[in-house]
C-alpha cells in the first residue's frame, strides 16, 4: 500500500528528507505492509460501519433535518514522540495558563491595556467581549476550563499555534473513538508500542467540572442546543461517560436564584453547567432575546456565582483571531516567560498598515473572520478565483476589524488510505489537543489529528470534507523502531 | 428523571413494540393467503382496521391488495405506524436520549434504523417480506433483552416497561376487537377457520404456547381466553395489565394511575371469557387502557416547574 | 413439567449466560491491554482463574499469553467452557427441547451456533475477535429477549431465569474475588488504577450505570458496592439472588431453598460492602450461591418416579 | 432456466410427449420464467440457510455424534391436479381400510388365513408378527393410524403403490416445511392457484391421538429414541406443534399398572403414546432386552387396554414386502371392491417359482429386504456389478424368505433445479402421501415428493441422496392455466 508513496514537497510525518520511514513508524510500517490489501480494505471498511452503527456522527446543516455524516476515520495512525510531546504539553501548559491570567485581568483590573501592552479598542471591539460578567469572581479563577488549540507544523516540522479554542472546543469525542476504533481495526499494531492511553479524559473532564461547584457532590450537567447540533454525539458521549444529564435549555429554569432540571419528581438543582452553546443562545433574557435554546435567567444566577458554566461567559474575547496575535505578548507579560510554541505570523486589519498589506497581495495569504470557527468565513487566497478575492476584500474594507490574514503555512503531510485508489496518499493534518484547565493543567496525550482528504486541500475541518487519524503518544522513545522494544 | 427523558423511554418501548406487532401481522396475514388456497380470502381491509388509519391510507392507494397494504404497513412514511416511521421515531427519541440507555441499546435501535429504513423497495420486488419482518421482530426482542441485562431498574426501566406493556395490551386488543366481529358464520369450513385462529395465534406468537395450554382443537373462545385471561403468556392483555401495574408501584405519585389500573385488572380477573367478547367490553378495556397511557402522559411529561 | 426438560432449560441458561460472560471477559482485557499502552500489562492469568481450569489450559498451551488465552476462552474444545464449547453445549440441550421452547428462542441458539462455532480460526487471523464477542453477547441478549416475549411464564421459565442468575452471580463473584485481591498496591499511577477499574465495569457492563450512580471518581468501595450490592443494577449480585429468591416462590416443593437463598440475602442486605470484600466472605457467597444451584438441581432434576 | 430442459425418455410430470407443458403447470412456468436466475439463485440459498437455521435436518448414522444434514429442498413445486388426487385419495383410503381390517383379522380370528386367500405360513413367518399382541381389542379397532405408503407413476403415468409404510412412517413434516418455505421463497407462485393447505395436519393428528383413550382430556406424549434418531427433527416438531411432550423412554416409567411421565413435581400420567420407536425396542422386558431406549413393563400396560401406543405394537407384519403383494386380494376380500391403485409385480422369494425367476435375471430386477425401509438392504440390478449382484444374491438363496423383486418401475421425472448447473433438470421422483385412520380416514393433500437427486438416480430416499419438493394439490382445475382463474 506504501509503494508509490510520494512523501516530497512538505514536511513528511513518516518519512525523512531522504525518503526513509522516521524512527518511531519503522514498526507500525513493517506491520501494515504484512496485512494483504483486501484483508485491509475489508477491516477499514468493518470500522465504517462500526462508526454508522454507533452513530458517531456530526450533523450537516443546511436541511431541515439535518443530515448526519460519519467523519471519515483513517486507520494509519500518527505518532508522536515522546520527546515531542513533553515540548508540546510545555508550550500548551503555559499559553493556557496566560490566557487565564489573560480572562481574568481582561474582566477585572484590565492591568494589561493599562500597560499599553494591547491595545485598548482592539479588546473592547470585540464581539465575543461580554461587559456583563465584568468584575465577577469566578471559581478558581479559571474561565476557560476546555481548550482545544490548533496545532499545525510547518515546512521545518516547526509546530505553530494556529488557533486557540477557547468556547466551546469540540471534536475529543473523536479522539477516543479513534482509539478504540484502531485498537478494534488494527489490534496487531499496538503490541508493545507503548502508546499513551487517553479514555480517561471523560474522569478528568468530571472531576475538573465538580471542581468548580463549592457543594459536596455537585450536579453536573451538559447542556447541548439539542439533537441537530452539528456535534450532538459529542455533547451525548460526554454526558453519557460522565454519568451525568444530557440537558436541553428547555429542561432548566430558574426560580428561587437558583437553576433547576425539570424532573419526574419536580425540579432537581444543578451546580455546574458543561455548556455546549455560545455565549449568545445561553439566556434571552441577557443576550439574544430571540434564543429558544437557552434557559431564561441564568446569567443572572450565574453572576450570583450559585450556578458554575464552563466554559465561562466571555471567555471568547481570548480566541478572537485578532487577539491571537497578541498572545506571546500575554505570556511574557503574565508569566514572564520566552512562548515555547511558536504564533503563525498574522496581519490585523484593525491595524492600517497590516491593512494595506493584505489588501496589496491578497492571492498569497489566508483571510479568516476573527468571530467565526470550523473553516467558515475563510478565504484561500492561492486556491480562489479572482472575482472570489474581489468579492471578499470588498468585506474586509467594510469591516477591516474583522478579518485576519496569514501566510499560507505549508502544513505538514501524513501519508492517509484512500478507499477509491487503495492507496497511501500524503494528506495535509492538523494536530488539536484538548486541555483542561481546573485546579491544575490537565493534557490528555495528543488529541484529534485532522486530515484534509480533499486531494490538494489545506482544510482540514470536518465540514469542509476533512476526517482524523487516531493520535499516538509514545510513552518512550525507545520502543517504535523495529529492532528495539518487546514482543 | 428529567421529564424529557422519561417520556423518550416510554416512547422508545412503545414505537419498537408497535413496529414488531405490525411486523408479526403483516408477515402472518401475509402468508397465511398464500397457505390458505382459495379458502383464505385476501382479507387486506382487517389490518387496516386492526393497525388505524384506514382514512389515511384511502387517500394514498387506490385498493386494498396484496401490494399496497403490505406497503403502508411496512414502508409508507405516509403512515406513522408503518414499520419505517416506527422505526424512525424510536431512532430519534433514542438518538435525544442516547447518553441515557445503554451504548448497546442505542447502537440496536441506530443499527435497525440504519438496515431496515433505507432501500426498502427491494424487499417487496424480491418478496423478501418474511425475512424483513423476522428482522424486525428480532430487533424488537435485542433492544428489549439488551434493556434486561443493561438497563438500571430505575424509574427508566418503569417507564419502559409502560410503554412496550400499554403498546402491547393496545394492539392485541385491536387485533381481537376485529377477529372476533365475525364468529357466528358456520357455514365456513373447518379447515378455513381453524387456518384463521392458528394465523391470529401465530401473529402474537401463542400458537405453540396455545398448544400446550389447551389440548383440544382450536376453539374460538379458548383463544380469547387465553389471549386475554391467561396470565403465563406474556403477550396476553393481563400479563400487561399486571406488569403496568407492578412497574406502577414502583413509581413516585402514581396513585391514581394505580387506581385506575387496578380496577381495570380486578374487572379482568372476575370475568368470565365470554362476557368480554361482546365487542363493547373489548372497546371498553381498550379505552381504560389508553386512559392509563394517558394518565402517564399527563402525570410525568407535561411538567412546568 | 418433565425433569429433564426442567434440567435443560435450567442448563441452556447457564450456558449461554456463560457464553456472555466470557466474551465480555475477553473483550475488555484484551482490548485494554492495547488501549493501557505500556501501564497494563498483559495479565492473562488471572482471566484463567476467574474462568477455571488453569490447569487444562497449562496441558494444552506453554504460556499464558495474547494468542494462546483469547483463543482457550474463546474457541478451544478442549475447555468446556469456552465461548465455542459453552454454545455447543447450550445448543445441544435446547435440541434436546425444541419443542419445549418457542421456535424462536431455538433459532437463535441454533443460529448462533452455526454462525459461532465453525471457522472459528479466521476470527484471531482477521484479528475480527471484538466483532466476535459483540455477536456472543448479541446472541444472549436476544435469546433472553426472545424468551421474555415468548415464554409462557411457567416452570420453566423459572429454571431459565435460575440458571441464568446463579452463573450470573458466580461469574461477577469470582472476577470480583481476583481482582479485589491486589489492593493496596499504592504506587500503581493514577491512571492504571482508573484503566482497571473502569475495565472491570466494562466487563459487566456496568460503566455507563456505575457513572450514574456514584458522581465521583472510579473509587474501588464504590465499585465493589455498586457490583455487589446494588439491586437496580440487573448484574449485580444481590439483583441476582433476589431474582432467584423470587423464581424460587413461584416453585414447588422450594422451602429448603428458599430459606438459604433468605438467609444469603440477608446477609449481604446487612453487610458494608468493606466487610464483604475480605477476600473469605466473597469465597463464602460463591459457596452459597453454588449450594442453591446445587440444591435447585437435587430439587428437581435426579429423580425417581 | 428452463431452455434445453428435456423431458423425454420418462414420464415427466410438467410436460406432456410433446414437449407442451401440461396445462396445470403453466401458469407456474410463466412467473418462473419471470425471475431472473440471479435472484432465483439467491432466493434458493436464502431457503437453505433458513433450513439449516431451523435446524430442519435429519442426522446421518455413522458416527457417535451423529451428523446433521439439511434434506435439500427444491423449489420447484410437483402439482396434482384436483381430478387426479380425487383419484388418489380413493385409492388409498380403501387401501388403508383394508390393511386395518387385515391387521384386525390377522391378530384375531384369522378368518384370511383360514379362508386360504392368504398363506398362514407367509404371515406368521414376518419378523413384524407379534404373538404378544394377540386377541388384543384395540380402541377403534385401528391398528396403523398413521400411514406413509409410497407411490410412483410409471411410463404411462399410472400410480402404482410400491410399498405401504405402517409402522413410524416419517417425512410429513417436511410436508409442512416445504409449503412454509414456498411461500417464503416463491410467494408469486401461488396467487390465484387455489393450493390446498396442509397445515391443519397436526391439529388432525392430535385429535386422532386423543380419540384413543377413553379418557376426557388425555395426556398425549411423543416418545422419540433420542436426539440421536434420523428423524428426530420431526419427532420434535409434531410434538410442538401438537403441544405436547417429548420424551424419551427415560422419562417414563410403569408403576400401578399405569405408564408414567417423571415431572418436576412427581409423576404425571400418560395416555396416548406416539410413538416412533420400532416394536423390538418398545418395552426391554416384552421384546429386546437390551434397549436402553424403551419402557420396561410397558407392554403389560397396553395389553391391559390403560395406554394406547399409536401406531400398534404388531402393525408393521402388514407392510413386510411380502405380505405387500397380497393388499390387493385383501381388498377384494375385506371390502369386497376392487383395487383402485395398482401394486407393482412382486416376486416373492418365499415362493419357489417367483425364487427361480429372482435368481434368473436378477440384472433386470429391483431386489429388497422384506424387513427393512428407507432404501436398506435393497439392490438395484441394473444399476449394480456382477459381484454386488453374486454377493447379494448369496443372501437372497439363504433366506429367500427374507427377499423379494420387482422389475425396475421407470420412476416419472420432474423438472428440479441444480445449482451447480444453474439449469432445471429431470429428476425421477415418487409420492409418500400421509394418511390418518382415527373414526375416520383423514388425508391431507399431496404429501412428500422425494427427488432422487443424484443424476440419472432412481432412489429418492433422504439417506440416498434423495431431496424433497413443495407438492401442491389444487382445489380445482380451473385455476393453474395461465389464461383462466383469477389475479
Amino acid at each position: 500500500m506504501f509503494d508509490h508513496y510520494n512523501p516530497t514537497g512538505f514536511f513528511d510525518e513518516m518519512y525523512d528528507s531522504n525518503n526513509q520511514a522516521r524512527v518511531h513508524y519503522q514498526r507500525i510500517l513493517e506491520r501494515m505492509n504484512g496485512i494483504p490489501k483486501p484483508e485491509f480494505e475489508r477491516r477499514r471498511a468493518a470500522s465504517d460501519l462500526t462508526f454508522r452503527n454507533q452513530g458517531i456522527t456530526f450533523t450537516v446543516y443546511g436541511d431541515s433535518q439535518g443530515t448526519e455524516r460519519t467523519f471519515p476515520f483513517d486507520p494509519v495512525p500518527r505518532i508522536i514522540p515522546a520527546a515531542e510531546w513533553a515540548h508540546l504539553e510545555r508550550g500548551l501548559t503555559q499559553r493556557v495558563l496566560a490566557l487565564n491570567a489573560f480572562l481574568r485581568d481582561i474582566y477585572g483590573e484590565q492591568a494589561i491595556l493599562r500597560d499599553n501592552v494591547m491595545p485598548r479598542e482592539l479588546v473592547i471591539s470585540c464581539s465575543n467581549f461580554r461587559r456583563e460578567v465584568f468584575g465577577l469572581k469566578l471559581p478558581l479563577g479559571v474561565y476557560t476550563h476546555i481548550v482545544g488549540s490548533d496545532l499545525v507544523r510547518n515546512e521545518r516540522g516547526e509546530y505553530l499555534v494556529l488557533e486557540d479554542n477557547l468556547r466551546t472546543p469540540s471534536g475529543v469525542s473523536y479522539v477516543l473513538a479513534n482509539r478504540t476504533a484502531l485498537t478494534r481495526t488494527l489490534p496487531g499494531l499496538f503490541a508493545g508500542m507503548n502508546v499513551r492511553p487517553v479514555q480517561h479524559y471523560t474522569t478528568l473532564l468530571l472531576e475538573m467540572l465538580q471542581s468548580l461547584s463549592p457543594r459536596e457532590n455537585p450536579t453536573v450537567v451538559v447542556l447541548t442546543p439539542g439533537m441537530y447540533n452539528s456535534a450532538y454525539f459529542e455533547h451525548a458521549f460526554l454526558a453519557q461517560q460522565m454519568g451525568v444529564e444530557l440537558v436541553e435549555g428547555r429542561d432548566l429554569f430558574v426560580a428561587d436564584n437558583r437553576v433547576w432540571m425539570r424532573t419526574t419528581t419536580g425540579r432537581a438543582q444543578v451546580d455546574v453547567i458543561y455548556r455546549r452553546l455560545d455565549d449568545d443562545f445561553l439566556d434571552p433574557v441577557a443576550f439574544r432575546a430571540d434564543s429558544a435554546l437557552g434557559v431564561p435567567g441564568l446569567l443572572e444566577v450565574y453572576r450570583q456565582g450559585r450556578v458554575a458554566l464552563a466554559n465561562a461567559v466571555g471567555a471568547g474575547v481570548a480566541d478572537d483571531k485578532a487577539v491571537y496575535a497578541y498572545v506571546p505578548k500575554m505570556i511574557e507579560y503574565y508569566l514572564g516567560e520566552k512562548p515555547i510554541l511558536g504564533n503563525v505570523p498574522t496581519l490585523l486589519g484593525w491595524d492600517k498598515d497590516h491593512l494595506e498589506q493584505m489588501l496589496a497581495k491578497p492571492a498569497e495569504l489566508v483571510f479568516k473572520a476573527v468571530g467565526e470557527a470550523g473553516g467558515y468565513g475563510m478565504l484561500v487566497g492561492p486556491a480562489s478565483t479572482n472575482a472570489e478575492i474581489t468579492a471578499y476584500l470588498e468585506n474586509v474594507r467594510v469591516n477591516p476589524r474583522n478579518y485576519i490574514a496569514q501566510p499560507v503555512i505549508p502544513l505538514s503531510r501524513h501519508p492517509t488510505y484512500y478507499p477509491d485508489s487503495g492507496k497511501m496518499e500524503a494528506c495535509h493534518i492538523d494536530l488539536r489537543p484538548y486541555i483542561l484547565c481546573g485546579e491544575k493543567v490537565n493534557i490528555i496525550p495528543g488529541g484529534l489529528t485532522r486530515v484534509a482528504l480533499k486531494r490538494g486541500s489545506l482544510v482540514v475541518n470536518s465540514s469542509q470534507g476533512g476526517g482524523s487519524k487516531d493520535t499516538w503518544v509514545l510513552e518512550d522513545d525507545t520502543s517504535s523502531s523495529p529492532t528495539q522494544g518487546g514482543t | 428523571m428529567l421529564s424529557r427523558v422519561a417520556e423518550n423511554l416510554f416512547w422508545i418501548a412503545r414505537y419498537i413494540e408497535r413496529a414488531e406487532s405490525t411486523a408479526r401481522l403483516l408477515d402472518v396475514n401475509y402468508y397465511a393467503t398464500l397457505e390458505g388456497g382459495n379458502l383464505v380470502q385476501e382479507q387486506w381491509s382487517p389490518l387496516l382496521v386492526i393497525t388505524g388509519g384506514e382514512d389515511a391510507f384511502r387517500e394514498q392507494h387506490a385498493r386494498a391488495d396484496a401490494k399496497s397494504v403490505p406497503f403502508w404497513l411496512a414502508f409508507d412514511l405516509y403512515n406513522p405506524s408503518s414499520i419505517r416511521s416506527t422505526l424512525t421515531q424510536a431512532r430519534e427519541n433514542a438518538r435525544a436520549l442516547r447518553e441515557r440507555i445503554s451504548s448497546e441499546m442505542w447502537e440496536c435501535i441506530n443499527k435497525a434504523y440504519h438496515e431496515l429504513c433505507f432501500d426498502t423497495d427491494a424487499v417487496l420486488q424480491n418478496d423478501a417480506l418474511h425475512d424483513y419482518c423476522n428482522r424486525v421482530r428480532d430487533t424488537s426482542h435485542l433492544f428489549f433483552g439488551t434493556a434486561l441485562s443493561t438497563l438500571l431498574r430505575d424509574e427508566g426501566w418503569q417507564f419502559l416497561r409502560l410503554g412496550q406493556l400499554i403498546e402491547r395490551a393496545d394492539n392485541l386488543l385491536r387485533i381481537l376487537q376485529v377477529r372476533y366481529q365475525k364468529t357466528g358464520t358456520s357455514e365456513i369450513a373447518e379447515a378455513l377457520e381453524n387456518h384463521r385462529w392458528m394465523a391470529l395465534l401465530k401473529t402474537v406468537s401463542a400458537y405453540e404456547a396455545y398448544r400446550k395450554r389447551y389440548h383440544t382443537r382450536l376453539e374460538p373462545q379458548n383463544i380469547a381466553e387465553f389471549l386475554l385471561l391467561d396470565s403465563t403468556f406474556p403477550r396476553s392483555v393481563i400479563y400487561a395489565i399486571e406488569g403496568i401495574r407492578d412497574s406502577l408501584k414502583k413509581l413516585p405519585n402514581a396513585q391514581k394511575i394505580q387506581k385506575e389500573t387496578n380496577w381495570l385488572l380486578a374487572r379482568l380477573e372476575h370475568s368470565q371469557v365470554h362476557e368480554i367478547l361482546s365487542k363493547d367490553a373489548l372497546e371498553e378495556i381498550l379505552e381504560d387502557v389508553n386512559d392509563v397511557g394517558a394518565m402517564v402522559q399527563s402525570t410525568y411529561f407535561h411538567l412546568n416547574a
